[in-house]
C-alpha cells in the first residue's frame, strides 16, 4: 500500500481532468459520479495507508516519484511523506471531502455548470492532499497555493455575480500576502539549512538555533504569517467571510473543514521550529486567542447564516492556534479534526436550509424549520451542541483539551484560558442564536416558499457527519475522564522534537483543578446556550431592545469593526491612487516625457537651425569665409604654440 | 551547412521566396509560411535532443568572414541559448498560424517579416562572434519595425518609430563599446571578434565600467528595464497580435540574453561597479512595473507593463550571481516568452472578435467563451507564478537566489508577487466575470480549432516546466556554472571558492559544539534520495 | 634664392590684400557679374604670388601654373557667364539676392 | 609621356567625341546613355587590366598607382550608376533637354575626377578640379526651362568659383613655402623644415578648404542643399557621389603624403563634428527627398571625415570602402527619386506616401537604400560605418566616434520617415507616379545594380575591404 502513497492525490487529479475535459460531454450525472468516486478511492487508499503506517515501527514513510527542481545543491524532489500527522489529515480531507462531494451531487443538481464544479472540487482535494502529504516545504507550497487557487475558483464559481468574483479575488490576494511570508521563510530555511526536506530541516534545526536563535524566530514568524493568511487569522482573516459567496458545500469543505486548517497543519508540522523559538509560540498563542474572541464577537450579530458560520470558523481556527501556541500541538490537530466534522456539518446543514428556502441566507427570513426539515434540524443541533462544547460530543473533548492546556501548559497563561473560556460562551450563544432563529419560533419566510427536507444524497452526508460529530472526539477522550488520549499518543512521534524543546510539563496541577476547569468549560457552554434561549426563544424582544440601546456597539460588530473599510482606505485606495498618479505624473510625464523631450529638443534645434539655411548665396559665402577665418585663426594659434 | 546555419538562413530564404511569390497566388502564402516554420521548428528539435549538457558550445560552425577585422561567421549553442532558440522557433510557428485570419492585407510581406524576424533572432542567439551578433541584433529591428508599422493599430507609426529609435540609440553606443573592446583584442593587427577570445581578454579595470555601461544600456533598453521601458507599452499596444507575441516572447529576451552572454562575462569588473545600480533598477522595475500594471485600462498595455515587472525578475536572478538565481533567470526568460506570448496571443484572439482592447468593453466573457476563458486563466496563473506552472519555478528560483545575495531587495521584489496576483486577477475579474454588460459580447464565438491548436503547445509547456523542469534545468546548469565563474570578478572567486557555499549558519557552528553531529560536515547537502530510501526501507 | 627688387613680404602682403578685396567683393556684391570679377581678382592675387614664388625659387613651375590658371579662368568665365545669361533670362536680373527659391 | 598612365582618361575622351559624333550622325538620342555607360565600363576595364601596375606619366605629374586605380573605380562606379539613372530618366524622351552634351559633360567631369586622384602634382590637381567642376556647373543649370535648375547652377557656380579662389591661393602659398607643386616635393620640404613656415600652414588649410567645399562639409556646405534640390535629379545623382569620392581621395592623398607632417587632423575633426551635427539635425526638418538626401550627404561626409581624421593607411582603406558603399546607396536613392518624380512638383514625403502598395519593387529599393544610409546591417552602410569607426577608435578618436553614433541614432528618424511614408502612410492618389510601366522598368538595371552592391558589400565586405586596404596601403 505505502509505495503507492503518491497515487492518493492522483485520483482526484484524474477526476479533475476527466471532468474538466469531458464533463460537459458526459453530462451532470457522470461528472458527479466521477467526482465522488475518485475521492472515495483516495479515502479508501488513505485508510489503507493508515493501516500500513501503524505497522511501521518508526511511523514514517517517504516516497518521491521524481525530482522536481534540481539546480546545483538546490534539490527538491516531488516527495511525499506519510506520518501520523499527515495520515490524520488525508483521512479528514478525503473523508469529509467525500461526504461533501456526495452532498454536492444533490445540492448542485440544478446547476448547469456541475461538471466545472466537480472538476474544481476534485482539483481542490488533489492540492489539499499534496499539501498534507508533502515531505518538503516546496511541495507543500504547491499544495498551499493550489488550494488557494481552487478556493479562488470556487468562491467565484457563480462568476456572473460581481460580489462572488470580487470575493474570490480578495481571497486569493489576501492569501498571497500570507504566502509571501511563507516563501520568505522557505528562502531563509534553504539558505540556512541547505535543504527543504522537513525531516532534515527539523534534524538540523537545533544546531542552527544554537548559532542564531533570531533566525529561527524569523522563520517561525514568517511561516506563521503564511498561516494567518490561509487560516484566516488576524490580520488576514478578512477574506473568509466574503468567501461565503461560493456554493455552500464549498464553504463546508474548503472554508471550514480543510483548506483553512492548512495553516494549523503547517504550524504543527513545523512544531520543532516553533518550539525552538519561544517568541513565535507566544505570538501564535496570542494571535490565536485574540482571533478567537474577536471573530466570535462579530459572529454574535451577523444575520447571514453563512456569515455566522464563517466567523465561527475563524474563531475556532483561533482556538487551534491557541493550542499550538501553548505547545499543545496534538490538541490543536485534534480540534482541527473534530472541527472538520461539526463545522462541515453546520455548513451542510445551513446549505440544506438555504436550498430549501430557495437560496435564502438571511436568518431574519427563516424560523420554524424544525418540523419541515427534521434531519437537517437534528444533525444541525448535534453539530451546534458539539461546537458549544457539550459533553460527550466531539467538540467538548477537543475544546476542553485546548482550554486545559492553555491554562496548564508551562508556556500557557491563565489569561489565554480566560479568553478561550469567554469565547466558548460566546460560541455557544451565537450558535444557538442561529439554531433558534432558523429552526424555532415562527416562520418568517414568504408563504410562497415551501421548505422541504433535502434529498437523500444531501441528507446522508448530514447523518454521517452527525455521527462523526458525536463519536469523533472519543478517540481523544482525556485520561482524566477515563479515556486513553489515544489520539495524542498516535501523534506523539510527530511532535517529539518539539516536545523535547519545550519546558518540561509540571505535574503540580491537581486533578481537582482539571476537573474544575472541565466543569467551567461545560458550564460556560451551557450558559451560552441558555442565554441564547433566553433572548431568542423566551423573549425575542430583548435583542431588539438592546440593539437600539447599544446601537454603536451593535453597528461596530455588524460592520465587522469596519476592518474591510480600513484596509481599503489605508492599503487599496492609496495603492491604486498612487499608481494612477505615478502613471500620469511620472511614467507618462517624466519617463516618457524625457524620451519624447529629447526628441522634441532635437526637432526644435533642427527647426531653429534649418532657418539659418536661407538659400541666400551671400550668407553661404559668409559662412564659408567664416569657416576659413576660424580655420586660419586656429592655424595661427597652433603655429604660434608649436613654434613657441 | 550546419544545423544552426540552416536554422538561421532557411526562414530568410523562404521570406525572400514569399516576397517574390506571385500576387495572384497569395492564398498559398500562409501555407508556405506555416510549412516553413514547421520545418524550422522540427529542425530545431534536433538541438534539444542532440544537445549534451555541460559540453559548452555545440553545433558550432566557424567560417572566416571578414578576416581583415578578425570577424568570422561563428555560431554555436550552449545551455544559455538553447532554450531561447527553441522558444523562438516555437513562437514563430505559433505566430504564423495565429495570424491566419487576423492578417488580411499584405500577407506576403507580413509572413516574410515574421520569417525574417526569426532569422534575426536565432542568429543573434547563436552568434558567438560579437560582430555577427551585432549584425543580427540590428537587422532584426527591420522586420519588427514593419510588423508594427504596417499591420499595427492606430498609433502604429509613433509606436514603431519610438521602438526603433530607442533600440538604435542604445545599440549604437554598444557598437562603440564593441569596437573599443575590439581594440583590446588587438585591433586591426590580429584582433578578433571571436567571443571566446574576448572572454579571455584582460580589459583594464578603468575601462570596464564604461564598456559595461554601453553594453548594459543597449540591453537595458531592449529588456526593457526601468526607466527605459516606455517604448514597450506603445509598441505592444500597437503591434499586431503575432508581433506582440514575438516582441514579448523573444525580442525582449535578447536584452536579458545580452546581459548573460556579453555584458556581464566580458566586463565583470564593470558589472561589479554597476551592481548596486542594477539591483536598484531591477527592484524598482519589478515593483514599479507591477504598480503601473494595476491601473492600465487597455489589456495589451497591461500585459506590456507586466512584462516590465517580469523582466525585472529576470535581471534580479542574474544579479544574484549564484546558480539558483541564474538558472531561475534563464528559465524565467523562457517562461516569460511562453506565458506572455500566450497572453498576447489570447488578447489578439479576443481583439479579432471585438476589435477593442479596452477592459471596460468586456465583462462576463466566461459565460460565452468558456474555453477561451479557461485558457486565459491558465496563462494568467502561470504569469503570476502559481506553483505547478512554469512561472513559479522561475520566479521562485530567482527570488531564492536573490535572497541569498541581498535579502532586502529580494523581499521587496517578492511584494510584486502579491501585486501580480492583484493586477492579473483584477483583469480576469473585469473581463471574464460578472454579468455581461455589453450586449455585443453575448454572441462572441469561442475559440476555433486552429486557435486552440496554437495555444495548446504553450499550455503544455506551462505545465511541463511547472511540474517537471528538470530537462530544462539540466541543460542550462553547466553553462550557467561556467558563466558564474566569468561573471564574478576574480577576487570574489578567491573568497568564495565553491558554488553555493554551505549554509551560512551551519558554517558558523563552532567545531566543539555538541550539536554539530546533527549537521552534515560536507559542503554539499545530502541527497534527498538517501533519506527517501532510508525511510522506505525502514 | 634669387634677389627680388622689393622684399618678399611686400609681395605676399599685396597679394593678400588683393585676395581679401576679392573675398570682400564676393561677400558684399549683389550683382553676380561683380562677384565673378571679384573671383577673378582672387585668382589674380594667387597668380601674383605664383609668379613671385617662381622667381624666388627660381622654378618655372609657378609661371606655368599661372598660364593654366588664366586658361581655366577663361573657361570658368565662359561657363559662368552662360549660366548668368540663363539667370538673367529667367529672372530679369543677375542680383544674387533674387536667387531665393531654394532654401530650408 | 607614358600614355598608359592616362589610358582610361583617353578612353573617356574618345567616348566624349564618339557620343557627340553619334548624336550628329544618327540624330537619335535613344541609347546615348547606355553608350556613355559602356564608355565608363570600358575605362573601368582598362583600370582593372593595369590595376597592379604603377604608371608614372608626364614627368611624374601623373601617378596612376593602386590608390589612383582604386579611386578611379569608385568614381566610375558612381558615374556608371548616375549615367544609368540619367539614361533611364530620359529614355525615349524625344525632345529631352540633354542629349549627347549631358553625357559628354558627365564623362568630362569624370576625367577631371580621375586627374584629382591620379595627380601627383598640384597643377594637375587644380586642373582636375576645374575640369570636374565646370561640366558640373553646366549640368546643374542644364535644364534651363526650370527656375530652380538655373538658380542651382548659378549658386553652384558662384560658390564653386569662390572656393577655387581659395584653393588656388592655398596652392600658391604652399608653392611659396616649398618651392614645389609635386606632392613628393612638398612632403619632403615640409619634413625638412617647412612645417615651421606660416605660409605652409595657411596654404595647407586653404588647400584643404578648397576640397572640403567640394564634398560639402560644414561650414562650406551652404550650396549643397539648394543645388541638390534645384538641379535635375540625374545630375544630382552624379554629383552626390562621384566628386565626393574624388575629393575625398585627394584629401586622403594630400593628408597622407604632402601634408603628412602638418597636424591638420584638427581641421578634419572640427569639420566632421560640424558636418554630422548640421547634416543630421537639419535633415530632420526636410520633407523634400532631394533636400533630405543633400543633408544626409553632408552627414555622411561627416562620417567619412571621421575616417580621414584617423589618418593612416588602414583608415584610408576604410574610407575607400565607405565611399564605395556610399556611391551605391546614395545614387540608388536618387535613382528612385528620379523614377518617381514628376516635372511639375517636387518629390516630397507625400509623393512617396503609399508607394509600398503602388510600386512595391521601387519602394523596396528605396527602403533598402534608406536602411543602408541609416547604417543598419546587413547593408554596406553598416559595414562602412563599422570599419571607419573602428579605425577612428584605433587612433583614439573616441569622442568623435561617440558623437558620430549619437547622430547616427538621430538619423534613424529622418531616414525611417521616408520608409514610414512609403509603407505606412495611406497613398495620396492625387499624386501621380509616372504611369508607363516601361518608365519605371527602365530603372531596373540601375536599381538592381545599386541594391546588389549595397547588399553584397554589406554581407561580404572582405574582398572589397582587402582591395581597399591594399590599394591605399600604396600611399605610404
Amino acid at each position: 500500500m505505502l509505495p503507492l502513497l503518491w497515487t492518493i492525490p492522483l485520483w482526484p487529479l484524474l477526476g479533475f481532468l476527466l471532468n474538466g475535459f469531458f464533463g460537459r460531454r458526459w453530462g451532470k450525472k457522470t461528472s458527479g459520479l466521477i467526482g465522488c468516486a475518485t475521492i472515495l478511492v483516495s479515502f479508501l487508499m488513505s485508510v489503507g495507508a493508515l493501516a500500513s503506517l501503524l505497522s511501521l515501527p518508526e511511523r514514517r514513510y517517504l516516497v518521491a516519484p521524481f525530482d522536481w527542481i534540481v539546480v546545483g545543491n538546490f534539490h527538491v524532489p516531488f516527495g511525499f511523506m506519510l506520518d501520523p500527522l499527515s495520515a490524520v489529515m488525508i483521512l479528514v480531507v478525503s473523508g469529509v471531502g467525500f461526504l461533501i462531494h456526495v452532498y454536492s451531487v444533490g445540492y448542485m443538481s440544478h446547476d448547469p455548470d456541475q461538471p466545472r464544479y466537480f472538476s474544481f472540487l476534485n482539483l481542490f482535494v488533489f492540492f489539499m492532499l499534496v499539501l498534507v502529504l508533502a515531505d518538503n516545504f516546496l511541495v507543500m507550497y504547491i499544495g498551499w497555493e493550489g488550494v488557494g487557487l481552487c478556493s479562488y475558483l470556487l468562491i467565484g464559481f457563480w462568476f456572473r455575480r460581481p460580489s462572488a468574483a470580487r470575493a474570490g479575488m480578495k481571497a486569493f490576494i489576501v492569501n498571497r500576502i500570507g504566502d509571501l511570508g511563507f516563501s520568505l521563510a522557505i528562502f531563509l530555511i534553504f539558505w540556512n539549512f541547505g535543504t527543504l526536506s522537513f525531516i532534515e530541516v527539523f534534524e538540523r534545526a537545533p544546531a542552527v538555533a544554537a548559532v542564531s536563535g533570531g533566525l529561527i524566530t524569523a522563520i517561525g514568524l514568517l511561516l506563521f504569517m503564511g498561516a494567518t493568511g490561509k487560516s484566516a487569522q488576524i490580520p488576514l482573516y478578512v477574506w473568509l467571510p466574503d468567501a461565503m459567496e461560493g456554493p455552500t458545500p464549498v464553504s463546508a469543505l474548503i472554508h471550514a473543514a480543510t483548506m483553512v486548517t492548512a495553516g494549523v497543519y503547517m504550524v504543527a508540522r513545523c512544531s520543532t521550529l516553533f518550539a525552538l523559538a519561544p517568541v513565535t509560540l507566544a505570538v501564535v498563542a496570542i494571535i490565536g486567542a485574540a482571533t478567537a474572541l474577536f471573530a466570535a464577537s462579530m459572529a454574535l450579530v451577523q444575520n447571514d447564516i453563512k456569515k455566522v458560520l464563517a466567523y465561527s470558523t475563524i474563531s475556532q481556527l483561533g482556538y487551534m492556534f491557541l493550542a499550538l501556541g501553548v505547545g499543545a500541538f496534538a490538541a490543536g490537530i485534534f480540534h482541527l479534526m473534530t472541527h472538520a466534522f461539526f463545522k462541515a456539518l453546520l455548513f451542510l446543514g445551513a446549505g440544506s436550509v438555504i436550498h430549501a428556502l430557495s437560496d435564502e441566507q438571511d436568518l431574519r427570513k427563516m424560523g420554524g424549520l424544525k418540523t419541515a426539515m427534521p434531519i437537517t434540524y437534528w444533525t444541525f443541533l448535534i453539530a451546534a451542541l458539539a461546537i458549544a462544547g457539550v459533553p460527550p460530543l466531539a467538540g467538548f473533548v477537543s475544546k476542553d483539551e485546548i482550554l486545559w492546556q492553555s491554562f496548564s501548559s508551562p508556556i500557557g497563561h491563565w489569561l489565554l484560558w480566560l479568553v478561550g473560556t469567554i469565547t466558548a460562551a460566546l460560541t455557544a450563544f451565537y450558535m444557538f442564536r442561529l439554531v433558534f432563529l432558523a429552526f424555532h419560533g415562527q416562520s418568517r419566510y414568504p408563504s410562497t416558499v415551501h421548505p422541504h427536507e433535502s434529498p437523500g444524497s444531501m441528507a446522508k452526508p448530514l447523518i454521517a457527519l452527525g455521527v462523526l460529530s458525536v463519536i469523533g472526539g472519543w478517540i481523544g477522550w482525556p485520561k482524566v475522564l477515563g479515556g486513553g488520549s489515544w489520539f495524542e499518543h498516535f501523534l506523539a512521534p510527530v511532535f517529539e522534537g518539539a516536545e523535547a524543546r519545550l519546558p518540561a510539563r509540571e505535574a503540580t496541577h491537581s486533578l481537582g483543578l482539571e476537573y474544575g476547569l472541565i466543569a467551567v468549560s461545560i458550564a460556560v457552554g451551557l450558559l451560552g446556550i441558555g442565554w441564547a434561549y433566553q433572548w431568542y426563544v423566551k423573549s425575542p424582544e430583548r435583542p431588539e431592545h438592546l440593539r437600539t440601546r447599544f446601537a454603536g456597539l451593535y453597528n461596530l460588530l455588524l460592520n465587522k469593526y469596519w476592518v474591510d473599510e480600513i484596509y481599503d482606505a489605508i492599503i487599496v485606495r492609496p495603492l491604486v491612487g498612487s499608481a494612477r498618479f505615478l502613471y500620469r505624473r511620472f511614467d507618462l510625464a517624466v519617463v516618457d516625457g524625457t524620451a519624447n523631450g529629447i526628441a522634441k529638443l532635437a526637432q526644435t534645434l533642427a527647426a531653429t537651425g534649418v532657418r539659418t539655411s536661407t538659400g541666400r548665396f551671400r550668407l553661404g559665402a559668409v559662412t564659408f569665409a567664416f569657416g576659413c577665418v576660424v580655420a586660419l585663426g586656429w592655424v595661427v594659434y597652433t603655429f604660434l604654440r608649436v613654434s613657441g | 551547412m550546419g544545423l544552426l546555419s540552416f536554422l538561421i538562413f532557411f526562414p530568410a530564404l523562404i521570406g525572400v521566396l514569399l516576397l517574390v511569390w506571385p500576387n495572384e497566388r497569395q492564398h498559398q502564402v500562409r501555407t508556405i509560411a506555416t510549412a516553413a516554420s514547421a520545418v524550422q521548428f522540427i529542425a530545431s528539435l534536433w538541438l534539444w535532443f542532440g544537445f549534451i549538457p555541460g559540453s559548452g558550445f555545440q553545433f558550432t560552425e566557424s567560417i572566416d568572414w571578414i578576416t581583415r577585422y578578425g570577424i568570422g561567421y561563428r555560431v554555436g549553442v550552449d545551455g544559455i541559448s538553447l532554450l531561447l532558440v527553441l522558444l523562438t522557433t516555437l513562437l514563430t510557428i505559433i505566430a504564423v498560424v495565429s495570424s491566419f485570419s487576423a492578417i488580411q492585407t499584405g500577407r506576403k510581406g507580413y509572413y516574410a517579416s515574421l520569417l525574417f524576424l526569426e532569422t534575426g533572432v536565432i542568429g543573434a542567439f547563436v552568434a558567438t562572434d560579437v560582430f555577427l551578433f551585432y549584425v543580427f541584433w540590428e537587422a532584426m529591428l527591420i522586420p519588427m519595425y514593419f510588423l508594427i508599422g504596417i499591420w499595427g493599430g492606430d498609433r502604429r507609426i509613433y509606436a514603431t518609430v519610438k521602438f526603433v529609435l530607442y533600440t538604435m540609440f542604445g545599440s549604437l553606443l554598444m557598437l562603440v563599446a564593441i569596437l573599443w573592446t575590439y581594440q583590446y583584442s588587438g585591433g586591426t593587427s590580429g584582433g578578433t571578434f571571436n567571443l571566446f577570445d574576448w572572454y579571455g581578454l584582460s580589459i583594464p579595470a578603468t575601462a570596464q565600467p564604461w564598456l559595461f555601461a554601453a553594453f548594459a544600456l543597449a540591453f537595458a533598453i531592449k529588456v526593457p528595464m526601468f526607466p527605459f521601458h516606455t517604448w514597450l507599452p506603445d509598441a505592444h499596444v500597437e503591434a499586431p497580435a503575432a508581433g506582440s507575441v514575438m516582441l514579448a516572447g523573444v525580442l525582449l529576451k535578447l536584452g536579458t540574453y545580452g546581459f548573460l552572454r556579453f555584458a556581464v562575462p566580458l566586463f565583470p569588473l564593470g558589472f561589479e561597479y554597476f551592481a548596486d545600480t542594477l539591483w536598484v533598477l531591477a527592484v524598482v522595475g519589478i515593483v514599479y512595473g507591477a504598480v503601473m500594471t494595476l491601473i492600465q485600462d487597455d489589456i495589451k498595455s497591461l500585459v506590456a507593463y507586466s512584462s516590465v515587472s517580469h523582466l525585472g525578475f529576470v535581471i534580479l536572478g542574474m544579479m544574484a550571481l549564484n546558480l539558483v538565481g541564474a538558472s531561475g533567470s534563464l528559465l524565467q526568460q523562457v517562461n516569460h516568452g511562453i506565458s506572455t506570448g500566450a497572453l498576447f496571443l489570447l488578447v489578439g484572439m479576443i481583439y479579432e472578435r471585438r476589435h477593442t482592447r479596452k477592459i471596460a468593453d468586456y465583462g462576463g466573457i466566461f459565460a460565452v467563451m468558456p474555453v477561451f476563458s479557461i485558457a486565459f486563466l491558465i496563462v494568467a496563473l502561470s504569469s503570476i507564478g502559481l506553483p505547478g506552472t512554469n512561472g513559479f519555478v522561475g520566479e521562485f528560483l530567482i527570488l531564492l537566489g536573490a535572497f541569498r545575495t541581498r535579502p532586502i531587495p529580494a523581499t521587496i521584489s517578492a511584494l510584486a508577487i502579491i501585486l501580480a496576483a492583484g493586477y492579473m486577477l483584477w483583469l480576469v475579474r473585469r473581463v471574464f466575470f460578472g454579468p455581461i454588460v455589453h450586449t455585443v459580447n453575448e454572441t462572441i464565438r469561442d475559440l476555433s480549432r486552429r486557435e486552440l491548436v496554437t495555444l495548446l503547445p504553450l499550455v503544455i509547456l506551462i505545465f511541463w516546466i511547472g511540474i517537471y523542469p528538470k530537462p530544462f534545468l539540466d541543460r542550462i546548469g553547466p553553462d550557467l556554472q561556467l558563466w558564474l565563474s566569468r561573471a564574478r570578478p576574480q577576487e570574489m572567486i578567491q573568497v568564495a571558492p565553491k558554488e553555493e557555499p554551505a549554509p551560512a549558519a551551519v558554517r558558523k557552528i563552532p567545531q566543539h559544539s555538541p550539536d554539530t553531529t546533527l549537521v552534515p560536515r560536507r559542503d554539499a547537502v545530502p541527497d534527498h534520495d538517501d533519506v527517501a530510501t532510508a525511510g522506505g526501507v525502514g | 634664392m634669387t634677389l627680388l627688387p622689393v622684399p618678399l613680404g611686400n609681395y605676399i602682403l599685396l597679394s593678400g590684400i588683393l585676395f581679401s578685396l576679392g573675398v570682400i567683393g564676393v561677400l558684399t556684391a549683389r550683382n553676380a557679374i561683380i562677384i565673378l570679377m571679384s573671383v577673378e581678382l582672387m585668382l589674380n592675387a594667387a597668380n601674383l604670388l605664383l609668379v613671385v614664388f617662381a622667381r624666388v625659387h627660381g622654378d618655372i613651375g609657378g609661371q606655368v601654373m599661372v598660364f593654366f590658371v588664366l586658361t581655366v579662368a577663361a573657361a570658368e568665365a565662359a561657363v559662368g557667364l552662360a549660366i548668368l545669361v540663363a539667370v538673367f533670362r529667367r529672372k530679369g536680373s543677375v542680383d544674387v539676392d533674387r536667387l531665393n527659391m531654394l532654401k530650408g | 609621356m607614358n600614355l598608359f598612365s592616362i589610358a582610361p582618361e583617353i578612353i573617356l575622351t574618345a567616348g566624349v567625341l564618339f557620343l557627340m559624333a553619334w548624336e550628329i550622325a544618327t540624330g537619335g538620342r535613344k541609347n546615348l546613355g547606355y553608350l556613355a555607360a559602356l564608355v565608363i565600363v570600358a575605362a573601368g576595364v582598362m583600370v582593372i587590366t593595369q590595376y597592379d601596375r604603377v604608371e608614372v606619366g608626364f614627368s611624374g605629374m601623373v601617378l596612376a598607382d593602386r590608390f589612383g586605380h582604386f579611386f578611379r573605380l569608385i568614381i566610375y562606379l558612381a558615374g556608371l550608376l548616375a549615367t544609368l539613372t540619367a539614361a533611364s530618366a530620359w529614355h525615349g524622351e524625344a525632345r529631352g533637354v540633354f542629349g549627347a552634351e549631358f553625357f559628354s559633360l558627365l564623362l568630362v567631369s569624370i576625367i577631371g575626377m580621375d586627374l584629382l586622384v591620379i595627380g601627383a602634382n598640384l597643377i594637375v590637381v587644380f586642373l582636375g578640379l576645374e575640369i570636374l567642376s565646370l561640366p558640373l556647373y553646366a549640368m546643374a543649370a542644364g535644364r534651363t526651362q526650370s527656375d530652380e535648375a538655373v538658380e542651382a547652377g548659378a549658386k553652384y557656380f558662384l560658390t564653386g568659383a569662390f572656393a577655387s579662389g581659395f584653393l588656388l591661393f592655398g596652392i600658391a602659398l604652399v608653392y611659396g613655402a616649398t618651392g614645389s607643386f609635386t606632392f613628393e616635393g612638398i612632403g619632403n620640404a615640409v619634413s625638412q623644415g617647412a612645417q615651421l613656415d606660416p605660409l605652409m600652414w595657411v596654404g595647407g588649410v586653404l588647400l584643404l578648404i578648397g576640397f572640403l567645399f567640394k564634398i560639402a562639409a560644414v561650414p562650406f556646405h551652404a550650396w549643397a542643399p539648394d543645388v541638390y534640390t534645384g538641379a535635375p535629379t540625374p545630375t544630382v545623382a552624379f554629383f552626390a557621389a562621384a566628386p565626393k569620392a574624388a575629393a575625398v581621395g585627394l584629401l586622403l592623398r594630400l593628408s597622407l603624403t604632402a601634408l603628412v607632417d602638418l597636424p591638420m587632423e584638427t581641421v578634419f575633426w572640427a569639420v566632421a563634428w560640424l558636418s554630422m551635427l548640421v547634416g543630421n539635425l537639419w535633415a530632420l526638418r526636410q520633407r523634400d527627398l532631394k533636400r533630405l538626401l543633400a543633408y544626409s550627404g553632408i552627414a555622411h561626409i561627416g562620417y567619412i571625415l571621421v575616417g580621414v581624421c584617423a589618418k593612416g593607411s588602414a583608415a584610408a582603406g576604410a574610407v575607400g570602402f565607405y565611399l564605395m558603399g556610399y556611391a551605391a546607396m546614395t545614387v540608388g536613392a536618387f535613382a528612385v527619386v528620379c523614377a518617381i518624380e514628376s516635372k511639375d512638383r517636387s518629390t516630397t514625403l507625400d509623393t512617396v506616401a503609399g508607394l509600398g502598395r503602388r510600386r512595391p519593387a521601387i519602394a523596396a529599393a528605396l527602403t533598402l537604400f534608406m536602411f543602408a544610409l541609416t547604417g543598419i546591417p546587413p547593408t554596406v552602410g553598416f559595414a562602412g560605418k563599422f570599419v571607419v569607426f573602428s579605425e577612428a577608435l584605433k587612433s583614439g578618436h573616441l569622442g568623435l566616434v561617440i558623437w558620430a553614433v549619437m547622430f547616427s541614432a538621430v538619423s534613424v528618424y529622418y531616414y525611417l520617415r521616408v520608409v514610414v511614408a512609403m509603407w505606412m502612410w495611406p497613398a495620396d492618389d492625387s499624386i501621380s507616379i509616372p504611369a508607363g510601366k516601361r518608365g519605371i522598368r527602365g530603372y531596373a538595371l540601375v536599381l538592381i545594380l545599386a541594391s546588389a552592391i549595397t547588399l553584397i558589400l554589406g554581407v561580404y565586405p572582405q574582398p572589397f575591404l582587402k582591395i581597399a586596404a591594399e590599394s591605399l596601403f600604396w600611399l605610404l
